[in-house]
């Protein structure tokens, strides 16, 4: 159970996240929509430590995880995939796949190869390139890569930010099913912020929308999709016209 | 809380600032107070030496020779009544504090300055002597024809001399130049010209090295081009001891002749095990012991037995030419002469001639500096200087 | 009317990516064109290669008849053509009058020297650079923190203020980076209000944003982009019913 | 219109005429020579360091090569008077045209660079120049240095009287000063601190940001150049070592203590750093009997701080104070206006 | 062909002093985006403080770690009191603040060790060696072993071990490093004690041949600085070939066009190496690879 608790996050002297609250109950798939600028990385970002809360708490299985900075939140069981990739250019695929455990490699040095050969079964597009470098891997693949990158530390919550964007459908559609296999086969909570609202809605078990800083409206994406307000702001269409 | 705190580091400051200006500008009257009181009479003689920067390396035996000094003079009392104070600055190896110290010590009423180590300050800092009008006891080589400067150390042909002599007598007539690119390295060369001239001895080749490099082998690769006969080095260590170690190493066989600033204990150190074809133009100071029985090693041997019991080590030449200028002062406030321009005519029209440590001084002719009875070409044995004579 | 801006078969390739493919279109005078698409579209990219940030891999840029591309960035501004950052470019330290003299640069002639001995050119040109900055402000309802730090400004203000700073020097064709992200309903209006105003006195705009809304109310003509090409072109009646549009938005209706 | 300045810059004249009035007054309370040096080198050095923070606070950027436009003047000056006889003054004007037209050159070329690598660029262009004069013997002495440079005069005062000399030196410091001041209270001012905000911005507005870099770079030369003229016409002696990178990272640091963002603070860092080493000097001969070796720790730890915790400088915290001050006084006033109307 | 020979041994001797500066530059700079000034002092320390060990009877296979032990511990001390409270400030503070540091440890070197220079035995005691007409001095050899062994070693290290790919990743990119786990903060001060512990070394090896002296650390810093320009920035092999060849430009140019004047040939070459390619010249080469 990972529950937040009335989270603001202020980026110099602008608040950004107004109060937020919710909650990912075990094996569940969140996503967060909302327009640009709406505050969704920020949260996430929040969540992972690498801005500091200016109020509010945030629990994960019971243990506080707000205020902690990124390198001791990865510890605690979260994993964010940020936006953009971010994979490591300059380091082989299998580097940057053991760099995601290095929270752990140490305790678990002898794990690794099992851990590394169950991400590439995963990813199977990955194996071939093992030894190359991040960097030159296919837009597609650097985001398998950072997925399976951010899966190595074992978390029990993965936070995935924006992963379709700039990716062709058909890879879209992949990263979209092996979110549902890591739900199933992981039990790994996930909460997934897109842009893309049609793929947010297809996995997600429950969806939040966020507006300039807060938590406009939360549902199933059943819910969420019938609602004429979210048609309207994020196609762009004024139904009445 | 933070503003709270940079308040009181400014009011530190400000205080630390406010104090500076202060201690600076009346460091002068309340020393004389503190004096004048118990001793009466007090003179203070300056000294501005390198005892730091690149040219300590000369600069650091002559500060010793300061304190030496000074401990000396505390411990006699007053001489006439007189009290005589050093006043030493470090002037850092840089000509722009050299005068500011300079301008310090007028205003505190010297009656005579010696120093500086270097050449190039010694006439950064001679303008405001001759201005003042006090004597400058020179401990470094210059050309000047101002009348107040004394030159206490060797001109640079009496020094070129040692090696010329040597070269005669063993009939080597074509030699390389090395030296190094700062203000002594580049003194040597022009009276060796002259030198060389008149006995037909003939320059091959001429370089030089960057006085802080730490390898001179390409220098003496384009030496060796030329096949000379002997090579004279004139520079002060560390470089001169770099020179020694890579003419060692690329198997040199020729003599090797260094100058003064080479004939301390530092370069014994560095060349030790490559020292076979080296000669140095050293003082007596070096080998006194070895030298024969004399009133000149009566006078060095005492200076020298005071300054190693005092700091464990040997002076060398630039130590000497301190101690002489201090010591021709101090003669002259022994006879009572207390003023700068007392001092002078002293100097000049009754004491003029005085056995120094670094050789025979002729004070009416001060700007020939030291004679070369002080000196003489030394090898090294055993990681020991070696008296050639 | 005539064309200002053209663009012709412009590329950008980084690596063996094409972020930008073949773009091609035209601005005419007094026209407000929105650039729009799906992040990662080659939107940012097709903006800079325009305001000569970075070169383009081939094709060109010509505005009034004259190639743009090749050209240095500062240029621009002497030609008439002033542009907004998508992450706010304002002088943190300098205030809020100061930031929008800064904008009148191109039209003053004060140099080092004349500046220097305080020639009476030097006075003459504050003076230009102060009222026009004074008129802007007012337009903008910022003069009540003109002598503000700019970096103290809430950051809807800061972008009234950048949009001040390059307006100033009444410029011909303005490039906005997402004028309005980050803005509130209410200071999305007063933006639009502005770029409206100055339509009508004849600037003409060519901007990228997200917010469909404001786009819809404020372009005479819609260029949409995904994965670097140009899928559709029309005006915002034309986009909005436009299936490539839609499907590029919402995700290709594949699953 | 003076209003105008006032209200965008803040007032000129009440530092200005602060300044000038300790300027005029010190010599009254300094009767020891060796003080008057210091003042007067102060002076000299603080024209460079007011160049250097024209091109460090206002544009941006770092030189670490400015001991060589200072040896370009000083050498110029000295060669022409020392060896060739020529007039001081005209010698000056070719030592800063000269300077000019070289710093505008190497300017060009590499204030392309950013950060540590026009930091080494500039350290190397110094190094280049001092083993040039090393080189170049014939003119410059070499290494055994310049001698005989005459003391300047002017229209018969001999300004070899330090006095004399010491007010021409801070006259020219008040122009420099003046000038200075001039550039930034203008656009031309406006445009070098816009860079410093946001370099690409400016370059947005129409402005030639590398044209201006390059200006403000050859115009701190220019000062540098001066001030080497000066120098080399005071102490009447020259030699390669003055003009080493050394005396860069000198200047630099005056620059930085003093705060890099004002030239009020240039020249109080350049006082400070003076002062300041003549009384570590001072103390550490007096009550320790140590010498030189305790001044290069302290005067490391002093950097060290000032850049930890006062990153804008002395000149800063001078500021703020003063505001402190202000608003107290005024709190007081109103105070005392309070209780006046009490008792009436 | 003895001159050319011997020029180029010249070269290559000095350059690997310049290629050991450069090696400990690079790390930092890479891991940091700091150019530290007080590299140079770094070896100072390292040089002096193993003469004192030796000095004080310890034989030379103990003294030479434990002056670079010491060397490092100090370079850890420096990053944590004062770049790290510093870090993101302008580039230009972190150039005053390192020049801050590298002038007081030249300070504490001079109480410590006063002025006189120091001269430290060779590991080695052999004669010179004859090679091709040229003569080459056992140290030199002894040196450049040593280089080519550091760079073996910080290849594994770098490329091969696990702390090595992190410490990669932090320099490439610390946020998504931290995500990882990683305490980016942790490695900046890696970065520090590992180059203090190579300027170290650096010192140790030079100063059989220069001697050591509190005033060495300015000029051998500098030149290693210009070796690393040479050479890329971002990549330690480059920044060995850099020093090298810094190292021959310098022989060479002495050797055949003027001693006098082989410094600032050696400086006009950095300073055409900055305008017209200031990456180095082996960054593409090698890619991004440190």
């Amino acid at each position: 159970m990972l529950y937040v608790q009335g989270l603001s996050t202020h980026i110099g002297k602008i608040q950004i996240l107004h109060s937020i609250d919710l909650h990912v109950h075990q094996g569940e798939i969140v996503s967060i929509i909302g327009a640009n600028g709406a505050g969704k990385s920020t949260l996430l970002n929040t969540l992972a430590g690498l801005y500091f809360p200016s109020t509010g708490k945030v629990t994960l299985e019971g243990e506080v995880i707000s205020g902690l900075p990124a390198h001791k939140v990865v510890r605690k069981g979260l994993s964010l995939v940020p936006e953009g990739r971010q994979i490591f250019s300059n380091l082989t695929v299998k580097e940057n796949l053991l760099l995601g455990m290095y929270s752990r490699y140490y305790k678990e040095k002898n794990q690794a190869k099992d851990h590394i050969e169950m991400i590439l079964d995963m990813f199977p597009s990955l194996k071939k390139h093992i030894d190359n470098l991040g960097g030159n891997l296919s837009g597609g693949e650097q985001q398998m890569l950072a997925i399976g990158r951010g899966l190595m530390s074992k978390p029990k919550i993965i936070l995935l930010d924006e992963p379709s964007m700039g990716l062709a459908p058909k890879i879209v559609n992949e990263i979209l099913e092996i979110l549902m296999r890591i739900k199933k086969e992981m039990g790994t909570m996930i909460i997934l912020v897109e842009q893309n609202v049609k793929a947010a809605l297809k996995v997600a078990d429950r969806v939040y929308v966020m507006e300039q800083g807060n938590i406009a409206l939360h549902g199933t994406p059943e819910e969420i999709s019938m609602n004429p307000q979210v048609k309207s702001a994020y196609l762009g269409i004024k139904m009445t016209s | 809380m933070k503003k709270a705190v940079k308040g009181r580091m400014l009011l530190a400051l400000l205080i630390v600032f406010l104090f500076g200006i202060a201690g600076c500008g009346s460091q002068s009257t309340t020393q004389t107070d503190n004096k004048g009181k118990d001793q009466g009479k007090v003179v203070k003689i300056g000294v501005i030496v390198a005892e730091t920067g690149p040219a300590s390396t000369l600069g650091h035996a002559q500060a010793n020779t300061v304190k030496l000094i000074q401990k000396e003079l505390d411990q006699q009392g007053p001489i006439n009544g007189t009290k005589i104070q050093l006043i030493m600055h470090d002037y850092e190896t840089n000509d722009t504090k050299a005068v500011i110290a300079m301008d310090k010590l007028i205003s505190e009423g010297v009656v005579a300055v010696v120093g500086a180590t270097q050449t190039s300050t010694t006439m950064a800092i001679l303008p405001k002597a001759v201005q003042a009008n006090i004597p400058l006891m020179a401990t470094a080589p210059v050309s000047t024809d101002k009348e107040n400067v004394y030159m206490l150390a060797h001109s640079s042909s009496t020094i070129i001399s040692q090696v010329v002599d040597y070269l005669v007598k063993h009939n080597i007539k074509k030699v390389a130049w090395l030296n190094a690119r700062d203000a002594f390295g580049v003194i040597g060369l022009p009276a060796f010209k002259e030198l060389a001239k008149q006995h037909d001895i003939e320059i091959v080749a001429h370089e030089e090295f960057d006085a802080t490099a730490s390898d001179m082998t390409v220098q003496l690769t384009n030496i060796r081009k030329k096949n000379p006969e002997a090579v004279i080095v004139w520079s002060r260590t560390p470089g001169a001891g770099i020179v020694a170690r890579n003419f060692k190493s690329l198997g040199f066989t020729i003599p090797m002749f260094q100058s003064t600033a080479a004939a301390n204990k530092g370069f014994i150190e560095q060349v030790q095990g490559n020292s076979d074809n080296i000669m140095v133009v050293g003082s007596k100071l070096s080998v006194v012991d070895q030298l024969p029985e004399s009133d000149q090693k009566k006078r060095i041997l005492a200076f020298r037995d005071a300054y190693v019991k005092e700091f464990g080590e040997e002076p060398d030449l630039f130590a000497a030419h301190a101690y002489d200028g201090i010591q021709l002062i101090i003669e002259a406030v022994k006879a009572g002469k207390t003023t700068a321009k007392d001092i002078q005519n002293f100097l000049k029209n009754e004491l003029k001639e005085y056995p120094a440590i670094s050789g025979t001084l002729d004070l009416t002719n001060p700007l020939k500096g030291a004679k070369a009875d002080g000196l003489t070409l030394l090898r090294i044995e055993n990681n020991q200087w070696k008296y050639n004579q | 009317m005539a064309n200002l801006l053209e663009v012709k078969q412009l590329t950008k390739k980084f690596g063996g990516i094409t972020a930008v493919d073949r773009i091609d279109f035209s601005l005419e005078e007094g026209e407000v064109v929105a650039v729009i698409g799906p992040n990662g579209a080659g939107k940012t990219t097709l903006f800079n290669m325009i305001s000569c940030f970075i070169p383009p891999t081939s094709g060109e840029v010509i505005y009034k008849g004259e190639r743009l591309t090749g050209r240095k960035i500062f240029e621009l501004a002497h030609l008439g053509i002033s542009r907004t950052f998508q992450n706010l470019q304002i002088f943190n330290n300098m205030t809020v009058l100061e930031n929008v003299m800064m904008g009148v640069h191109v039209k003053l002639k004060t140099n080092v020297f004349s500046a220097g001995f305080r020639l009476p050119t030097v006075k003459k040109n504050e003076e230009i650079a102060y009222q026009l900055a004074l008129d802007v402000l007012e337009m903008v309802e910022l003069k009540d923190f003109m002598y503000k730090k700019a970096g103290n400004l809430s950051y809807g203000l800061q972008k009234q203020l950048e949009f001040a700073r390059a307006i100033v020097y009444h410029p011909q064709l303005i490039l906005l980076d997402e004028p309005m992200a980050g803005l509130n309903d209410a200071e999305t209006n007063r933006m639009a209000g502005y770029i409206k105003e100055l339509k009508k006195k004849g600037c003409s705009f060519l901007f990228v944003e997200h917010k469909m809304a404001t786009v819809m109310e404020l372009a005479d003509r819609i260029i949409v982009m995904d994965f670097g090409k140009k899928i559709a072109e029309g005006t915002p009646h034309e986009i909005a019913r436009n299936e490539k549009v839609i499907s590029a938005y919402l995700g290709e209706e594949a699953f | 219109m003076a209003k105008l300045d006032n209200v965008l810059y803040g007032h000129l004249w009440r530092p200005f005429a602060s300044l000038m009035v300790i300027v005029l007054l010190l010599p009254l309370f300094v009767k020891s020579s060796y003080i008057l040096t210091v003042l007067i080198l102060i002076g000299i050095y603080s024209l460079i360091s007011i160049g250097l923070s024209l091109l460090l606070g206002y544009a941006g950027q770092i030189s670490l090569g400015h001991a060589a436009f200072f040896g370009i003047g000083a050498y110029v000056s000295g060669v022409l008077t020392a060896k060739y006889a020529g007039s001081p003054w005209i010698a000056m004007v070719i030592g800063i045209v000269f300077t000019w037209l070289v710093s505008y050159v190497i300017g060009m070329a590499i204030l392309r660079l950013k950060g540590h690598f026009l930091a080494l660029a500039t350290m190397a262009i110094n190094i280049i120049f001092f083993i040039l004069i090393l080189g170049l013997d014939e003119f410059t002495g070499g290494a055994s240095g310049l001698v005989g440079i005459p003391s300047l005069s002017l229209f018969q005062l001999n300004l070899g009287n330090p006095l004399y000399f010491y007010f021409f030196v801070w006259f020219i410091v008040f122009v420099i000063i003046l000038f200075s001041m001039n550039i930034i209270r203008s656009n031309i001012g406006r445009l070098l601190r816009s860079i410093h905000d946001s370099e690409i911005a400016t370059e947005t507005l129409g402005v030639n940001v590398a044209k201006y870099k390059v200006i403000i770079f050859s115009l701190s030369a220019v000062y540098a150049s001066l001030a080497g003229s000066l120098y080399a016409h005071f102490i009447s002696f020259i030699a390669p070592p003055s003009f080493y990178i050394t005396f860069s990272i000198l200047l630099l640091v005056m620059v930085m203590v003093g705060g890099v963002h004002s030239i009020w603070g240039a020249v109080l860092g350049t006082a400070i750093i003076m002062f300041l080493n003549e009384w570590i000097r001072y103390i550490g001969q007096t009550y320790f009997h140590i010498s030189g070796q305790v001044e290069i720790v302290v005067y490391g730890l002093i950097i060290i701080l000032v850049m930890m915790f006062m990153p804008k400088g002395l000149v800063d915290i001078l500021e703020r104070l003063w505001k402190k001050i202000k608003s107290v006084q005024i709190k007081g006033a109103e105070k005392r206006k309070m209780t006046t109307e009490k008792g009436a | 062909m003895d001159l050319v020979m011997q020029y180029l041994v010249t070269g290559l001797t000095v350059g690997s002093i310049y290629a050991l500066m450069a090696i400990g530059f690079v790390t930092i700079y890479n891991i940091t985006g700091i150019l530290n000034f007080a590299q140079g002092e770094f070896a100072m320390i390292g040089a002096l403080s193993c003469v004192s060990f030796v000095n004080l009877g310890l034989p030379m296979f103990a003294a030479i770690p434990a002056a670079i032990i010491l060397t490092a511990i100090i370079g850890f001390a420096v990053e944590r009191t004062v770049i790290f409270p510093v870090r993101n400030r302008s580039v230009i503070t972190l150039i005053v603040i390192t020049i801050g540091v590298s002038t007081f440890i030249k300070g504490l070197g001079l109480i410590i060790w006063g002025t006189s220079p120091r001269t430290l035995q060779p590991v080695m005691k052999m004669g010179p060696i004859q090679l091709l007409g040229a003569v080459i001095n056992p140290q030199s050899l002894f040196i450049f072993l040593t280089v080519l062994l550091l760079l073996a070693v910080l290849y594994v290290f770098f490329d091969k071990t696990f702390i090595g790919s992190a410490l990669r990743a932090s320099e490439k990119n610390p946020r998504a490093a931290s995500l990882m786990g990683i305490n980016t903060s942790s490695m900046s001060a890696l970065a520090f004690t590992l180059a203090a512990a190579l300027g170290a070394i650096a010192g140790i090896m030079i100063a059989p041949l220069t001697d050591a002296t509190y005033e060495m650390g300015f000029l051998i810093g500098l030149k290693g600085f210009v070796a690393m320009v040479i050479g890329g920035v971002n990549n330690i092999s480059g920044a060995v070939v850099g020093g090298l060849l810094l190292g021959v430009i310098e022989a060479f140019s002495g050797g055949f066009i003027s001693t006098f004047y082989s410094d600032a040939i050696a400086f006009g070459v950095l300073l055409l190496m900055l305008f017209f390619k200031p990456t180095g010249l082996f960054s593409k080469a090698t890619g991004e690879r440190v």
